[in-house]
C-alpha cells in the first residue's frame, strides 16, 4: 500500500477567536486520514517559572494568576493554597468556601465559553452567539464579587481578599438560576441537534485505555469513562464538605466530552448553592509572615480543563526557591495526539477543540502528507473553512462508514 | 476635494475593520476581545467587523506581551496590512510587559516590535474599554 | 494521629525493604503525601515497584529543581483510587547531567521529559525524540533557563 | 427625435432601473440583510453609520475605495486587476433584464430567459479566475472548492428556472410576466417546490453562510478573497449586493409576477417600482432567514443534498407542469 505524500503547510495566519497561545501540530496525512501527529508548543512561554523565583511569595500571587487568562483563579487558588501548606498556616473556613465558590464560578464561565467555541467550530454561529450572551450573567457575577471579569485576584496567602454580604449572596442565587436554566436549554440543543450530532458523535476516539496509559485529566478523561477528579481523589479547600458527584460519560468521542462539560456545568450551579447556604461565619483570612521556613509542597487543584500541579519549594527567604507548574493542557497533548490519528482532516478543529486546550488557536498546522511532497501550510481559519466545505462534499460516505464500524 | 477627503475620513471612522493577533497573552484580552462581538457588547453598531486576512482590515488589535516566538510574525502581519493602518495594544502586558516583564521570554511591549496608536491598558480591560479605545482611535483619525 | 497515616508510613517501610541500601530515606508529610528518596541507578525499579504495587498509573509530572552542584528530578505519581501520591525524587550531577527515560514505563513522561530538557539540560538516555520543547527556535543552544547560575539578562 | 430617445435609454441605463439605482438597492439589501442576520443572533447589527446604519456599506465601500491596493508578487497582474471589474459590470449587465419599473426589462429579447442563466453562471467561472489568479497557495485551494460547490448549485438553479418557462411556455421574461399578470396566477403557486429550491441554490451562489464560501461578512479569512485589498475587495463586495438584487429581482419577476401589481393607471412605473422593491424585500427576508437558520442545519449535508435531493426534485416538478399544462388545469 503505497502511502501518498503531501505537504500541508499553513502561513501564519490570524485566528478568530483568537483565544488561547498558539500550537504547531505537524501531520503525516495519506489523502484525507491522519496517520501520524507531531506537536511544537512554546509560543507562549514567557520564562514564569524563572520570573517566579525573582518574585517575593505575595507578588507571585499575581503572577500565576494571569498563566491562563481564563482559569486565572484555579491558578492563584492552588498557589495560595500551596504557599499556606508550605507556611503552615490553614485558611479560615469562611475563607475557603469563598475560595471555592470562586472555583466552581469561573468553572462554569470557563466550560460555556468554550461550548462556544466548538459551535464555532463546526460552523455553528449563531450557538456561539447565543451561548455567549449568556456567559455574560456568570461574568455580572463574578464582577460583582471581585471588580474584575477575568484574573479575580480574589485569593490571598491565608485566605481570601473580599468577602460576600447578604445582598451579594441573595444576586448570586438568581444568576445561578438564570444560568442553570439555559445550560439546560444547551444541553438539549448538544443532545439532539443533529448539526452538532454529526460532527461530534465517535469523532476523535480517546479509548479508556489509551486515556488511562497517557494520563489524560479532567473532562478529556471523564469523557473516555476513567472516573478521575482531584476534587474527590485529593480533597482540598471546601471540597470535603461540598457534596457533588463526578461526571463520567463513556463514548469515548467529542460528544461526550461537550456533555461532559455540560452536565459538570450544572453541577458547579448545585455546588455554588450548597456553597452560599453553608456559609459559615468569622473572618476570611489569616495572617502571614513574608518568611518562610526551608520546606517542599505538592499542591494540585482540578482546574476546568483538568489536573493542574503547583510544586513549591521554599528556602527560608521571602522568594520561593522553585516554583514548578504544569498546567492540564500539557498533560492532554499526547491524548490529543491520539485521537487525531486515523480521523480525517476535517475533524482536526473540532477534535482540537474537544481538550479544551489553553491554545485552541492553532495558528500554524504543518501538514506533511508523504507521497506528492506538495508543500501545504493553513492558517487556522483555512482549516476551518476547509473541514466545513470537506464534510460537505463527504458527509455521507463518512457518516456510513462511520455507523458501519 | 476637500468634499472628497471629508467623506473619505469619514468612511474610514465608520467602517473600522479589526484584525485580532495574539501574540502569547494568557487569553484574558482575546476572550474580551471576542466577547466584545457578542449580542451585549455588539461591535458591529460601529460598523466593526473582525476580519480574517491581514489584507482587509484597518486596525491591528495586539494581545499578550509579545514573545520572542511571535515578534516576527507579527511584524510580518503588520507588513501584510494595507495603509492606512493602525494598531491598538489591548491589556497592560502588550503594553509595557506587565507582570511578565524581563522574563527572558518577553519583549518590553508591542511598540518594540510595531508603531502603536492607541494603548487600551487593563488586566484584562473590559469590552467597554475595548470599544473606547477604537473610539479614541477614530477621534484621532478624525483630527489628523 | 500515627492510625490516619498508617497506609502511608506502611508505604515507606515497603520501599525500604524493596531498594534496600538504594533507598536514602522517605517521609511522610500529610495524608496522601509521600516522598521517597532514592540512588539514581535504582530509581527505574523504585517506579516500576510504584506502580505495580501501589497502582500509581498516573504520572502528573517531572519537577526538575537546581541544588546548586547537582540538579533533583522529582516524579509525582498519583493514585486516585486511594489519593496517595508518592513522589520519587533522585539527584545527579551537574557535571554530566544524565538518567535513564521512564517513558516506557509512563508514556506521558515524553513530554515532561523534553520540558525538563529544554530547560534544566538534563539528558535522557533512550527518549525517542528528545529536542526542544518550550523554548523559541532563535533560543541559544545549550542555555538552560533554569539553572540558577544563568541570568535572564545575558539573553536580551 | 432620434437625440430624445437616446438620451431617455442613456438616462434608464444609468440612472434609473440601471446602475445607480441597481447599486443604491444593492447596499440597501446588504444592510438589510446584515440587520437581519443580527437580530436572528440577538445582536442590534450596524447602527451609528446613517438612519439605523443604513449608509454602513456605503461607508465600507468609499473606506475600502480609499484604501491601498496591494498586488502581491506572485499573482498574475492582469488577470488580478481585470476580474473584480469584470464582476461588477457582468452583474449591472445583467440587471439590465430584470423588469422592475415596468412588466419588461430595460433590455427585452425573445430568449433571454437562457441568456440570463448563462451571465449568471459566469459569476461561479470568475470567483475561480479571481481565486486563480491571486497566486496565493491557500485561495487556490479556496477556489478549488468553490469549483467544486459551484457545479453542485447550477443545475438545480437552472432546473427550477426552466421548470417556470415550461409552465409559462416561453423563454422570455417579458412574456413570463405578462403571463402571470394575464392569468393573474403568480407562478409560485403551479411550481412551488421550484421556488424553493431556487431559494436554496441562489443562497449558495451569493456565497452566504450555509456554503461558507469565505465571504467577507462571516470574519472568516476569505479564501478567494483573502488577497484581495483596497478598490479590488471594494468591487467584489459591491458585485455581491448586485448579485444579490438580482437573485432577488429575478425570483420575483419569475414566482412573483415582477412588478405587477394593484396600481392607479396613470401612475405605472411608480406603482411597479413600489411592488418590485416589495416583492423583493420578501424574498431577501426569506434568504436571510434560511441563512439563520441554516446555520442550525447539518451544513455537511447540504451540498450532499444538492445531487441527491434537488436535482430529483426539480425534475419532479418539471414533470408536475407538464402534467398540469396536459391536463389543461393551468391556462
Amino acid at each position: 500500500m503505497s502511502i501518498e505524500k503531501r505537504t500541508f503547510k499553513i502561513p501564519v495566519g490570524p485566528q478568530h477567536p483568537a483565544l488561547k497561545e498558539f500550537e504547531n501540530f505537524t501531520f503525516t496525512v495519506d489523502g484525507e486520514r491522519v496517520i501520524d501527529v507531531d506537536f511544537r508548543i512554546g509560543y507562549t512561554h514567557r520564562g514564569i517559572e524563572k520570573l517566579a523565583e525573582s518574585k517575593t511569595y505575595i507578588q507571585n500571587l499575581y503572577l500565576c494568576e494571569r498563566i491562563c487568562g481564563i482559569c486565572s483563579a484555579a491558578h492563584q487558588g492552588c498557589y495560595a493554597q500551596t504557599v499556606e501548606e508550605l507556611a503552615g498556616i490553614t485558611a479560615p473556613p469562611r475563607g475557603t468556601y469563598i475560595r471555592t465558590l470562586i472555583w466552581e464560578l469561573e468553572r462554569i464561565h470557563s466550560h460555556l465559553l468554550w461550548l462556544g467555541i466548538a459551535a464555532h467550530e463546526i460552523g455553528f454561529d449563531t450557538l456561539f452567539m447565543l451561548v455567549w450572551r449568556d456567559r455574560e450573567v456568570v461574568m455580572d457575577l463574578l464582577e460583582m464579587i471581585s471588580g474584575n471579569r477575568v484574573n479575580y485576584a480574589m485569593n490571598t496567602i491565608g485566605g481570601v481578599r473580599r468577602d460576600i454580604s447578604d445582598e451579594l449572596k441573595h444576586r448570586i442565587l438568581k444568576g445561578l438560576d438564570i444560568l442553570e436554566e439555559r445550560t439546560k436549554y444547551y444541553k438539549e440543543i448538544c443532545m439532539n441537534e443533529q448539526t452538532i450530532l454529526v460532527r461530534a458523535a465517535n469523532i476523535g476516539i480517546l479509548t479508556r485505555e489509551q486515556a488511562l496509559k497517557l494520563n489524560a485529566v479532567g473532562p478529556t478523561a471523564r469523557a473516555s469513562g476513567v472516573d478521575v477528579d482531584i476534587r474527590r481523589d485529593d480533597p482540598y479547600g471546601a471540597y470535603g464538605e461540598v457534596p457533588f458527584d463526578v461526571i463520567v460519560y463513556d463514548t469515548c468521542d467529542v460528544l461526550a466530552r461537550i456533555l461532559v462539560r455540560v452536565d459538570e456545568t450544572l453541577e458547579c450551579v448545585k455546588m455554588c448553592r450548597w456553597v452560599l447556604e453553608n456559609l459559615p461565619e468569622g473572618d476570611i483570612r489569616t495572617k502571614f509572615g513574608r518568611k518562610i521556613a526551608e520546606n517542599e509542597v505538592v499542591g494540585r487543584v482540578e482546574a476546568p480543563r483538568g489536573e493542574l500541579l503547583y510544586y513549591i519549594k521554599s528556602n527560608g527567604t521571602d522568594k520561593p526557591e522553585r516554583l514548578k507548574v504544569r498546567t492540564p493542557t500539557l498533560a492532554n497533548i499526547l491524548p490529543v495526539c491520539e485521537m487525531l490519528k486515523g480521523g480525517y482532516i476535517a475533524d482536526i478543529p473540532i477534535v482540537l477543540a474537544g481538550i479544551d486546550p489553553c491554545f485552541a488557536c492553532m495558528d500554524r498546522a504543518l501538514f506533511i502528507d508523504e507521497s506528492s511532497e506538495k508543500k501545504w501550510v493553513w492558517s487556522r481559519e483555512q482549516l476551518r473553512i476547509y473541514s466545513i466545505k470537506w464534510y460537505k462534499e463527504h458527509g455521507h460516505e463518512v457518516v456510513r462508514e462511520r455507523w458501519k464500524q | 476635494m476637500a468634499v472628497l477627503s471629508k467623506l473619505v475620513k469619514w468612511a474610514r471612522i465608520k467602517s473600522p475593520w479589526i484584525l485580532h493577533y495574539n501574540s502569547g497573552g494568557c487569553n484574558a484580552c482575546d476572550i474580551e476581545v471576542v466577547a466584545a462581538l457578542t449580542p451585549r457588547f455588539d461591535v458591529e453598531r460601529f460598523g466593526m467587523l473582525l476580519k480574517g486576512s491581514p489584507r482587509h482590515a484597518d486596525v491591528l488589535v495586539v494581545t499578550g506581551p509579545v514573545t520572542r516566538q511571535t515578534k516576527n510574525r507579527l511584524i510580518r502581519i503588520y507588513n501584510q496590512m494595507p495603509d492606512p493602518k493602525f494598531v491598538l495594544a489591548v491589556g497592560t502586558c502588550t503594553i509595557t510587559g506587565g507582570v511578565f516583564r524581563g522574563g527572558y521570554g518577553v519583549l518590553g511591549g508591542v511598540d518594540e516590535a510595531i508603531p502603536v496608536d492607541v494603548f487600551v491598558p487593563g488586566c484584562p480591560p473590559k469590552p467597554e474599554a475595548i470599544i473606547h479605545g477604537v473610539v479614541k482611535l477614530l477621534e484621532k483619525l478624525q483630527k489628523s | 494521629m500515627g492510625e490516619e497515616l498508617k497506609i502511608e508510613n506502611e508505604i515507606v517501610e515497603d520501599f525500604k525493604k524493596f531498594l534496600g541500601e538504594n533507598f536514602i530515606d522517605g517521609n511522610v508529610q500529610r495524608k496522601g503525601r509521600v516522598f521517597i528518596k532514592v540512588k539514581t541507578d535504582a530509581y527505574k525499579e523504585a517506579m516500576r515497584h510504584a506502580l505495580e504495587k501501589w497502582n500509581t498509573y498516573h504520572l502528573s509530572t517531572i519537577s526538575g529543581v537546581d541544588l546548586g552542584d547537582t540538579i533533583e528530578l522529582l516524579y509525582h505519581l498519583h493514585d486516585p483510587a486511594n489519593k496517595i501520591t508518592i513522589t520519587v525524587r533522585t539527584e545527579i550531577p551537574k557535571s554530566n547531567p544524565e538518567i535513564g527515560t521512564v517513558s516506557n514505563i509512563f508514556p506521558s513522561a515524553l513530554v515532561y521529559e523534553r520540558e525538563v530538557y529544554d530547560l534544566l539540560g538534563v539528558t535522557f538516555v533512550g527518549h525517542p525524540n528528545l529536542k526542544r520543547l518550550l523554548l523559541p527556535e532563535d533560543f541559544p543552544e545549550n542555555v538552560h533557563p533554569l539553572r540558577k547560575e544563568w541570568k535572564p539578562e545575558e539573553v536580551k | 427625435m432620434e437625440a430624445i430617445e437616446l438620451l431617455l435609454l442613456l438616462l434608464k441605463l444609468i440612472v434609473f432601473p440601471g446602475a445607480i439605482f441597481c447599486i443604491a438597492y444593492g447596499w440597501f439589501l446588504e444592510w438589510f440583510d446584515r440587520k437581519l442576520y443580527a437580530r436572528f443572533q440577538n445582536r442590534i447589527g450596524p447602527l451609528l453609520t446613517g438612519p439605523k446604519g443604513l449608509l454602513q456599506p456605503f461607508a465600507d465601500f468609499v473606506k475600502l475605495l480609499a484604501k491601498e491596493d496591494i498586488t502581491p508578487l506572485g499573482a498574475d497582474k492582469l488577470g488580478f486587476t481585470a476580474v473584480p471589474l469584470l464582476s461588477v459590470v457582468i452583474s449591472l449587465f445583467i440587471l439590465l433584464f430584470i423588469p422592475t419599473y415596468s412588466l419588461t426589462g430595460v433590455l427585452s429579447l425573445p430568449g433571454d430567459l437562457l441568456l440570463v442563466l448563462f451571465v449568471s453562471t459566469v459569476f461561479g467561472i470568475l470567483i475561480m479566475f479571481a481565486g486563480y489568479f491571486s497566486g496565493n497557495r491557500f485561495s487556490i485551494v479556496g477556489t478549488e472548492r468553490t469549483g467544486l460547490q459551484f457545479v453542485a448549485y447550477e443545475i438545480p438553479f437552472a432546473f427550477s428556472v426552466i421548470s417556470v418557462a415550461a409552465a409559462a411556455r416561453s423563454l422570455e421574461i417579458a412574456n413570463i410576466v405578462k403571463y402571470q399578470t394575464v392569468n393573474n396566477l403568480p407562478l409560485i403557486v403551479c411550481t412551488p417546490i421550484a421556488f424553493v429550491i431556487y431559494l436554496i441554490a441562489s443562497l449558495a451562489k451569493l456565497e452566504k453562510i450555509p456554503f461558507d464560501i469565505p465571504e467577507a461578512e462571516t470574519e472568516i479569512v476569505a479564501g478567494w478573497q483573502v488577497e484581495y485589498s483596497g478598490r479590488k475587495l471594494a468591487f467584489f463586495r459591491l458585485a455581491t449586493d448586485l448579485k444579490m438584487v438580482f437573485v432577488s429581482g429575478f425570483a420575483a419577476a419569475l414566482f412573483l409576477a415582477g412588478p405587477y401589481g394593484p396600481s392607479i393607471p396613470g401612475l405605472e412605473p411608480l406603482f411597479y417600482t413600489f411592488w418590485f422593491i416589495i416583492k423583493t424585500l420578501v424574498i431577501m427576508f426569506l434568504l436571510s432567514n434560511l441563512r439563520s437558520l441554516f446555520a442550525r442545519y447539518k451544513i455537511d449535508q447540504v451540498v450532499q443534498g444538492f445531487w441527491k435531493y434537488l436535482i430529483p426534485l426539480a425534475v419532479l416538478q418539471i414533470l408536475i407542469v407538464e402534467g398540469l399544462i396536459f391536463l389543461g388545469i393551468i391556462p
